[in-house]
């Protein structure tokens, strides 16, 4: 009975993951893609807590959604300010509305 | 380390310590610059006379140092190693004084003396070498030390002639890195030694020994300028003068010839050379590069480009006279003619520098009258170039003689034809110019005249073509004497089973 | 106790000692240099005291923690790691000498002196760190351990390479970064397959326990699939000439003189060593004809080159190749080690090349560019470092008295005994285009210019341009230390003694 | 036993997938995500092959160590890189401002 | 409409279309992956690996936890490296650039200013309660240090302006601070017990905890930095020599 729950609990977990991998890799919008990582990093840690690995899915956790997720948000803003402070240098109304929308994303 | 060993390092070093305190000094110092290098040739041709006499009474100097199994550097003294020193290191001395001479005033003086300095180091070397690995060191060190002297003047065409140069002689290098590598896996590690290896070898790899034999030969005449590879050399020419004393008489042209020496006599063997039956092909190569050599100088006006060619075709005397290896005669003629020629080729290239250098005389065309100009300096170069002819008593006719004698002796008739073609074409390229000078007028101004010093030239300039051309009769005089150059190639085919 | 000379705990300075001196290097930020030198000096002492120890005593292992394997971690010595070991001190000391000189004079600059100064801040800390991971690497004898040690190097040399804050420099650490860490992760997915049969981390028990089977192969495959993108053997080379020719001038003499060999001698120990009985003939083809493919290409491209960093960095791609044309050659019995060539032409290539990246380094501060064109007259400037760059140059070519000639000659001996000619034939084309590209520079730095056009600059330090001809010296006249050498490697490498019975000297 | 297959091969397609992204795809962060995701994929193995199920043993905690280590390390060096790719964007545009600005100071005078 | 055109030009720039290479690529990386899993599932495990010899040597590790006991006694020295490592990527980004200019004084909603006021101590007091753990259950320094790097990544989020008023020098140390006092430690035990990291009888457990918290410190601040994204604005070259 356990087995067969323990199985279906993999499979879902697997195919989740796998899923997950895909789409982040292959999303068009990298904030998007960014986003997948961080719930597949909240996905790994469950894997570990299943593989018996508590301290490895404490790390993980910590790390692959405290730490990462936010690294990978602050230099996608960082990149698109640089890239939109390329494209119009002077024009205020564009400056406020990128912070808008940096604001939004954090 | 016993005297010998100690002699042998000395006899290195006297010229490669000039050379580096040279490259360190500044430009300006040319009297320290002058002392040091007269200092060192002078001490090295005592060094060298005390290791003759030393040979000559069967001493033995050599050093060995082992670097991996099968590989090992040796350095070793014996009658034919001296006898290419002597020349190298008597001939290196006037080609110093001559340098000064010449390069008075002219920049970038210390690299010139310094690379001068190491590149005899790397003749004598060259001469010392106890195997053929050492050999190899040497002789790729030889092209290192020579490029800079012929790219000296930094110009395009030099530039041009330096890269061609290096082409050739580092292609030439490579060959004969597998050439020697085969051998050696084939034969084992070996020394150059009378009887060479050992025949039962020919019968199980023949076809192979003979293959390296003209893989060597290939890697030395590249040096040596035979036909195919010769390329190098006419373009070798706009270095300066003394530059291209020291390639054709001392150094580049003669490490080639002698290495030729070395591999037919000491690597090979005469018996297993025999055996082979590769010599026919050496003589054919030497044959025609002889023929051609002195047709491609009939056409040059260029003075210097006529000496080249005339170069190519006499270093060949050399191993025409080895590829008769049988014959002890020509063995003695080709092994006495490595010093003949360069003496007779090093006084004739000091006088085409003097005349360039005083008179701006490049091409034959101008040459008319100089013999008045110029009289000491072109009965040097009448000297040389009568020699060059094989006119008795100069050196050259003993060269050929014994080379003639060596051909008769194996009944070779067709080697007496070519002596014969060739000292005809000899005289027709040299007997103009002579003809010239000294008998033709004077027309119009010199190219570009330079008065100077209290003679017709320079002093450093004229000594030395001077001597070499009192050294080329008086060693032609007197070559049957106890001490003359052909008294000791007798007393090396001595230690020959020929 | 701990420092009398026959102490084993001498093997753990060379790791230790530069930790800690990249730890001050960051902490201060003065007196960074005198850290430095100080810790190369010391290192290159106990790299020789640990060479006598290995002479005295034979090979030595070093268990931290007191552990033993399979689990604790252990350091050991033996012939082959105490040489790559000699050589980056040696180099390494060269090198923090050199550093100290170009970071001066460019600091001496008075517009642009700030920038250099924040350079010169972070690059001790860095090549400190980056010292020990190399010295980490060769003495470590767990297959895990290497993966950190390989992580240290892979981090700080990116680092050092992005140091020079051009773009190009940036982009090409950005590329190599990345190869890095796919190189790293390729390694250690050979450590999962290693461990999942083995069971084991440690090198000397691995060794008697990799068998021929599946898993074990998968692992050495990937294990060198990871090794072969950190050391940039073609075709995974592309990352390597951008990144080593716009660097800081020290920072490429690093890179190309040090970090790939660090990749590269791992490679050496798996294959001639703890994988040698696996090592399928086919295999060891497959790595020569890559060398044979990198010689060739390499030298064609660093001919096509316009500017002299460049060029040095494609003479790496090529010189890289003759390491791996050793593979197919080792395993001839000829009583001439050949894989000792392997040792000669490191050593050899680690010191020719850092004097070329050194010269070019100096060309560059001298003139402010390295357009191979317009290199007229440079030796009438730069005398010592044209004779260092001419001198290295020789020894890349292979001529006679460097240690790349000793390694040539076993290899084409090795060659022709087994009458695999086309070798030979690779061996000597290599050594000829190593020719072309030599002097093709060479004979610019002799021309005479035209007119006297070149700007009056600084006069560069004898720290600029000794460090570069004494490493030259070292390698032209490496094979006079041969028989010295090859005594050293026969000492303690078990495992290529038991591969070649009776082959070592 | 099944378990630990599963979970290997997930991590292995998961080291592929990366792998083939890190190759075909040029934004550098998407480049840095494959990285992670190829990371993870061989800390998956890693775990599974230390992996006993309850009662049939004691858990390896060799690879656990392992794994937390490169978790730890790979946070690093994601972090390096990416400013490095943020680096190379900004000096880059900076070149790029300067170019497309020099030859408009240049024509100006002129016409 | 502005978005979706903006969308379809990234979709031109970044998806070429699927060309022969990546086909070819797909095929290759497929085919690697299929031989790797071949293996994977023909050679199952046989060795247990070294489970057993830890469990036989764990009390004389000084901790409980087999995790920690391996990372921080047994195999000590790749820790040692690791947390270099980690200290590297922080000199590597410092190198590389500055950090970024704070946004300027956007204010911030006073329920993020309590969010924050409230986690990070609870945050801290969760990261000392997990190194503490370390030794017997799951926890040590790693994941302390990575709960202390959120705390410090919501800290700098928050725009605090007392995080700028920090000298520089301060921040090294206590970058550094970790992994000096693991080498010290390494030192110090070889110069009692004769080998690098040896813990002397009955003080591994302190030593233990004492480098785990030394680590978290670091660890935490390491990670906070390298979210930082540079180094700070006055880190001017020889300014801050303590």
């Amino acid at each position: 009975m356990t087995t067969s729950i323990l199985t279906l609990f993999d499979s879902i977990l697997i195919l989740t993951l796998l899923w997950l991998g895909w789409r982040l890799l292959s999303s068009e919008d990298i904030f998007k893609a960014v986003i997948l990582f961080i719930s597949f990093g909240l996905l790994m840690a469950l894997a570990w807590v299943r593989m018996r690995a508590p301290d490895v899915a404490l790390a993980e956790a910590a790390l692959g959604a405290g730490l990462t997720g936010p690294l990978f948000l602050a230099a996608l803003r960082r990149m698109n300010r640089t890239r939109k402070g390329e494209r119009r240098l002077d024009s205020d109304e564009k400056r406020e509305k990128d912070q808008k929308t940096d604001t939004e994303q954090t | 380390m016993n005297s010998g060993q100690l002699l042998l390092l000395s006899i290195l070093l006297s010229s490669f310590i000039p050379g580096i305190i040279i490259f360190c000094l500044p430009e300006e110092n040319h009297r320290l610059r002058t002392l040091l290098n007269l200092c060192g040739s002078i001490v090295k041709i005592s060094l060298i006379l005390v290791m003759n006499v030393g040979i000559y009474y069967g001493h033995v100097f050599e050093i060995r140092i082992p670097l991996i199994p099968g590989v090992e550097l040796l350095l070793n003294g014996d009658p034919l190693s001296a006898l290419f020193a002597t020349l190298s290191s008597v001939l290196w001395l006037l080609t110093t004084i001559y340098a000064v001479g010449y390069l008075e005033g002219s920049p970038n003086r210390s690299h010139f003396f310094g690379y001068f300095s190491l590149c005899v180091t790397v003749t004598i070397g060259i001469a010392l070498a106890g195997n053929l690995v050492t050999f190899l060191l040497f002789y790729e060190m030889l092209t290192l030390t020579t490029y800079p002297l012929v790219i000296h003047r930094g110009t395009e065409k030099s530039l041009r002639a330096g890269r061609n140069y290096l082409i050739y002689a580092f292609g030439g290098g490579a060959v004969f890195l597998v050439a020697v590598v085969w051998l050696q896996t084939i034969v084992g590690p070996m020394d150059f030694s009378a009887a060479g290896f050992s025949p039962s070898y020919i019968d199980s790899h023949g076809p192979v020994l003979s293959l390296i034999f003209c893989l060597l030969i290939i890697g030395v005449g590249v040096k040596a300028a035979l036909v195919p590879l010769h390329g190098w050399l006419p373009q070798a020419m706009v270095a300066p003068a003394p530059v291209s004393a020291l390639l054709h008489a001392v150094a580049v042209v003669k490490a080639g010839a002698f290495g030729i020496i070395r591999i037919v006599l000491d690597v090979f063997g005469a018996q297993n050379l025999l055996l082979l039956g590769v010599l026919p092909l050496l003589a054919g190569v030497a044959t025609v590069t002889i023929l051609y050599g002195s047709v491609r100088a009939l056409q040059q006006d260029d003075l210097k480009k006529r000496l080249a060619y005339s170069t190519i075709s006499q270093v060949s005397y050399i191993a025409l006279g080895m590829s008769m290896v049988d014959q002890p005669l020509a063995v003695i003629g080709g092994l006495v003619h490595l010093v003949h020629q360069g003496l007779m080729k090093i006084t004739l290239f000091f006088c085409a520098g003097n005349l360039a250098e005083t008179l701006g005389i490049h091409r034959i065309s101008e040459m008319r009258g100089v013999a008045r100009r110029m009289p000491l300096t072109m009965a040097a170069f009448s000297i040389a170039a009568l020699g060059m002819i094989g006119i008795p008593p100069t050196v050259g006719f003993i060269s050929k003689w014994y080379l003639g004698l060596g051909g008769l002796a194996a009944g070779n008739w067709w080697l007496l034809l070519v002596l014969v073609v060739s000292s005809l074409l000899n005289a027709w390229y040299f007997l103009p110019i002579l003809i010239k000078a000294w008998f033709g007028k004077q027309q119009g101004e010199w190219p570009a005249e330079i008065a100077i010093g209290r003679f017709e030239t320079r002093l450093m300039l004229l000594v030395p073509p001077l001597v070499t051309a009192v050294i080329v009769l008086v060693a032609g005089l007197v070559a049957n004497a106890q001490i003359s150059p052909l008294a000791w190639v007798r007393f090396i085919v001595q230690g020959y089973t020929l | 106790m701990i420092f009398l000379a026959d102490s084993p705990s001498w093997m753990i300075t060379p790791v230790i000692l530069p930790l800690i001196a990249g730890l001050l290097c960051f902490l201060f930020s003065r007196r960074t240099f005198v850290i430095a030198l100080i810790t190369a000096l010391i290192n290159l002492f106990v790299a020789c005291l640990l060479i006598y120890q290995l002479l005295v005593f034979g090979t030595i292992r070093y268990y931290i923690g007191g552990w033993r394997p399979p689990i604790g971690i252990s350091l050991r010595t033996d012939g082959p790691a105490l040489l790559m070991l000699l050589m980056t001190a040696v180099t390494g000391l060269a090198i923090t000498l050199y550093a100290r000189g170009y970071f001066s004079y460019r600091i001496a600059d008075p517009v642009r002196g700030s920038r250099h100064q924040h350079q010169q801040r972070y690059f001790w800390p860095l090549w400190m760190l980056l010292l020990a991971g190399l010295n980490g690497l060769f003495l470590s004898g767990d297959i895990f351990n290497l993966y950190v040690t390989l992580e240290l190097i892979g981090i700080s040399a990116a680092s050092l390479a992005a140091l020079s804050g051009k773009p190009a420099s940036q982009r090409a650490s950005f590329r190599y970064l990345l190869i890095s860490l796919l190189g790293s992760l390729t390694y250690l997915l050979g450590i999962v397959f290693f461990y999942r049969t083995c069971g084991v981390l440690d090198l000397g028990v691995l060794q008697n326990t990799a068998i021929n089977e599946p898993g074990i192969r998968a692992a050495l495959a990937l294990l060198t699939v990871g090794l072969l993108l950190k050391t940039a053997l073609v075709p995974l080379h592309f990352w390597l000439p951008p990144a080593h020719a716009n660097a800081l001038a020290p920072v490429s003499v690093i890179l190309s003189a040090l970090v790939v060999k660090g990749s590269f001698y791992l490679l050496f120990r798996f294959w001639f060593e703890l994988f040698a009985p696996i090592v399928t003939t086919s295999a060891l083809n497959f790595m020569g004809t890559l060398g044979a493919i990198a010689i060739l290409w390499g030298g064609i491209q660093a001919i096509r080159q316009q500017r002299l960093k460049l060029m040095v960095a494609y003479s790496t791609v090529s010189q890289l190749g003759y390491l791996f044309i050793a593979f197919p050659l080792s395993r001839t019995l000829t009583g001439v080690p050949v894989w000792s060539a392997v040792i000669f032409i490191a050593l050899t290539h680690a010191c020719a090349k850092s004097a070329m990246f050194m010269a070019a380094g100096n060309v560059y501060l001298h003139l402010g560019h390295d357009r191979i064109r317009n290199l007229d007259g440079v030796r009438a400037s730069l005398p010592i470092t044209v004779f260092a760059y001419g001198i290295a140059g020789v020894s890349l070519m292979g001529l006679p008295p460097s240690g790349a000639f000793i390694a040539k000659w076993m290899l084409l001996t090795s060659s022709i005994d087994s009458s695999q000619w086309w070798w030979a034939l690779v061996i000597m084309a290599g050594s000829l285009l190593a020719m072309v590209y030599v002097f093709r520079v060479m004979s610019h730095f002799f021309v005479i210019p035209k007119r006297e056009s070149l700007k009056e600059t600084t006069p560069l330090s004898p720290l600029l341009e000794w460090p570069a001809l004494i490493l030259a010296l070292i390698a032209l006249f490496l094979s006079l230390l041969a028989p010295w050498l090859l005594h050293i490697l026969s000492q303690g490498s078990t495992g290529l003694a038991q591969l070649f019975p009776g082959g070592l000297p | 036993m099944i378990t630990t297959l599963l979970y290997s091969l997930t991590g292995l397609i998961l080291f592929g997938m990366g792998l083939f992204t890190l190759i075909i795809h040029s934004h550098p962060l998407r480049k840095i995500l494959a990285i992670n995701v190829m990371a993870s994929g061989v800390f998956l193995i890693l775990i599974a092959t230390a992996y006993t199920p309850l009662g049939q043993g004691e858990i390896d905690p060799v690879p656990h160590a392992m794994v937390l280590t490169g978790i730890v390390v790979s946070v690093s060096v994601t972090a390096l890189a990416l400013i490095l790719a943020c680096r190379v964007q900004e000096t880059s545009n900076r070149t790029l401002r300067k170019k497309t600005k020099q030859p408009k100071n240049t024509k100006g005078p002129k016409s | 409409m502005k978005k979706g055109k903006k969308i379809k030009k990234q979709t031109r720039n970044r998806r070429r279309p699927f060309d022969g290479l990546q086909a070819l690529f797909l095929f290759l990386v497929f085919c690697l992956i299929t031989l790797l899993g071949a293996i994977l599932s023909n050679s199952p495990r046989t060795v247990s690996g070294l489970a057993g010899a830890v469990a036989s040597l764990q009390d004389q590790s000084g901790v409980e936890s087999p995790v920690t006991a391996v990372l921080l006694n047994f195999r000590g020295y790749d820790t040692l490296l690791e947390v270099m490592v980690l200290l590297l990527a922080v000199i590597g980004v410092w190198s590389l650039a500055k950090a970024p200019f704070p946004t300027p004084e956007t204010d911030i909603s006073p329920v993020q200013m309590g969010v924050v006021r409230l986690l990070a101590p609870v945050m801290c007091l969760v990261a000392a309660y997990l190194v503490w753990q370390g030794s017997h259950l799951a926890g040590g320094a790693f994941q302390g240090g990575a709960i202390l790097g959120a705390a410090g990544v919501l800290l700098l989020v928050s725009e605090l302006p007392w995080l700028h008023a920090i000298p520089v020098y301060v921040l090294r140390i206590g970058l550094v601070l970790g992994p000096l006092v693991f080498v010290g430690t390494a030192l110090s035990c070889l110069f009692l017990t004769g080998t690098l990291l040896a813990y002397p009888k009955g003080t591994a457990g302190w030593l233990i905890l004492l480098i785990e918290t030394a680590c978290a410190l670091s660890i935490g601040l390491t990670l906070a930095l390298l979210f930082g994204g540079g180094r700070p604005e006055s880190d001017v070259p020889g300014g801050d020599s303590p």
